[in-house]
């Protein structure tokens, strides 16, 4: 599928709980044809289904209109998928989350962007006033996977 | 695939303190709050030993985990635990990540979990 | 989810086979959630697949480049899917097509038509000049559906 | 969920003119092409009588059919013949909708649709 290098695909979702899963479907199924392998394809649908989650749950808090936008970026050897919500946003550095080298506390919170951190190749959080959060994640196609069908 | 992205919970109690709770499909932020019921619903009745079979749990994320570990906090404050019974290799792998293979006991089989907690139980 | 009522999810893909799939598993999780059982979804999964198939095989002949657009609408007690894609459009009266009380005559073609009206409950195809087609499909939950989770 | 929108195709030859086609996962626009290739380079050599096997095909739409239809009138060309092996209840429905039920022979299993394609090939 590298012949389909530089093709988009693009979702959008009411920001409600139960088309999250409609989210990480479509983009397991990108994934899946350019030629991720199962543990991938796994890792990408959680990060995905988080960083949703919180386009819905923070983003989108209080508003019960509007739409949260996926894109997919089908690149030579990576994946970048963008998720974005019309929110306030936040600020990244402080916002409340467990840090992987931190200590442990028991938290029932702040799971989601250390998932997406962990999960993906990269990640990254722009916040614009007026213009809502835009999260932007890379995976990237391994050597030896890329061989479909 | 297409309906396995529902969830299903079965809940069965075993004596006055021990309860099972399999959590069968997929947990996310839509299907989790069920899960999360059945368990409030249990502690209320004064079940805070429980068993939670991952057997069959294919998919689970951060409001998954956070339910989890609520509901683990409160059973411990009422002396009670809660242990989680064969995640498969990618859960297992999630526990890593967020560190909560430190917090959680984990068990192959349900009799193994239970029995665990019994013990627990009367070590205490 | 009666209460997602007027939702809608909307859905952009590249004209190329490899995108049918994406199309169809993103289209099963929104009948999932709207309730509808196994059978039903297993047929707006084919109905589903037989539009996006011509639209990029019919709809986008030739050309390399345009995106056909999927579109979910969620009715209290209906699903309603349109597939549109930016090409010339066709006569349904007169394209080929298996003809369901006509005689079976062993062809390889014309099937996908057949299929879509077989499968859902109402379809409709409307080609404007210039505008391209758009293949509009109903499928109703049935009463002892819409019971979910 | 996820990885099964591929398709795998696997064939076996049984004697100089018998060969069975094994089509496991999901089967459109985009997979089945394999699988016509699959089949045209059995007949290319010689095998003509064909056992498809759809015991694990999950989803098959118009264009597989179109190809099986295809495939059919090209073995029936050469005296040969295709079965096909254990749709599911679900692909008989559409073999019913497309009326195709009445054109292809449906089998059980593979042994009973190769014992057929040989008492055909006797017969004639
Ligand atoms: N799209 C978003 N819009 C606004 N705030 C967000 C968004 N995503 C994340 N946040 C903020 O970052 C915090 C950490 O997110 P996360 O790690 O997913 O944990 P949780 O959602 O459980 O709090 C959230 O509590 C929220 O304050
Ligand atoms: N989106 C479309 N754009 C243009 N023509 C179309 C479109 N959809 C269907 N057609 C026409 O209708 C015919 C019948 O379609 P179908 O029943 O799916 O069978 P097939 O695609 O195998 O020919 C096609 O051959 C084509 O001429």
């Amino acid at each position: 599928m590298a012949a389909c290098t530089g093709c988009h695909v693009e979702l959008r979702l009411p920001n409600r709980p139960e088309f999250v899963a409609v989210a990480r479907l479509a983009v397991a199924a990108v994934a899946t044809r350019m030629g991720f392998d199962i543990a991938d394809i796994e890792d990408i649908k959680v990060a995905i289904g988080e960083a949703c989650t919180n386009a819905i749950e923070h983003g989108c808090a209080g508003a019960n209109t509007g739409m949260i936008t996926l894109r997919c970026e089908l690149g030579e050897d990576e994946l970048v998928i963008t998720v974005h919500d019309p929110g306030d946003g936040f600020d990244p550095t402080t916002a409340s989350r467990q840090h992987r080298h931190g200590t442990m506390t028991l938290s029932e919170r702040g799971l989601g962007m250390l998932l997406i951190e962990s999960l993906m190749d990269a990640s990254e959080v722009t916040c614009t006033p007026g213009n809502g959060t835009l999260v932007r994640m890379v995976k990237r196609v391994r050597a030896t996977e890329a061989k479909e069908r | 695939m297409g309906n396995t992205i529902n969830l299903e919970v079965q809940t069965r109690t075993i004596d006055e303190r021990t309860a099972i709770v399999a959590l069968a499909g997929e947990m996310d932020v839509y299907t989790t709050p069920q899960a999360k019921e059945a368990m409030l619903d249990l502690l209320a009745k004064g079940y805070h030993h429980l068993v939670v079979n991952l057997q069959r749990t294919e998919y689970l994320d951060s409001t998954a985990l956070g339910v989890l570990v609520g509901t683990l906090k409160r059973v411990r404050e009422q002396g009670g635990d809660l242990r989680l019974v064969a995640p498969s290799a990618r859960i297992r792998r999630l526990l890593e990540i967020t560190r909560l293979v430190n917090v959680f006991h984990i068990d192959e089989t349900e009799e193994e979990a239970t029995a665990n907690l019994t013990q627990e139980g009367t070590e205490s």
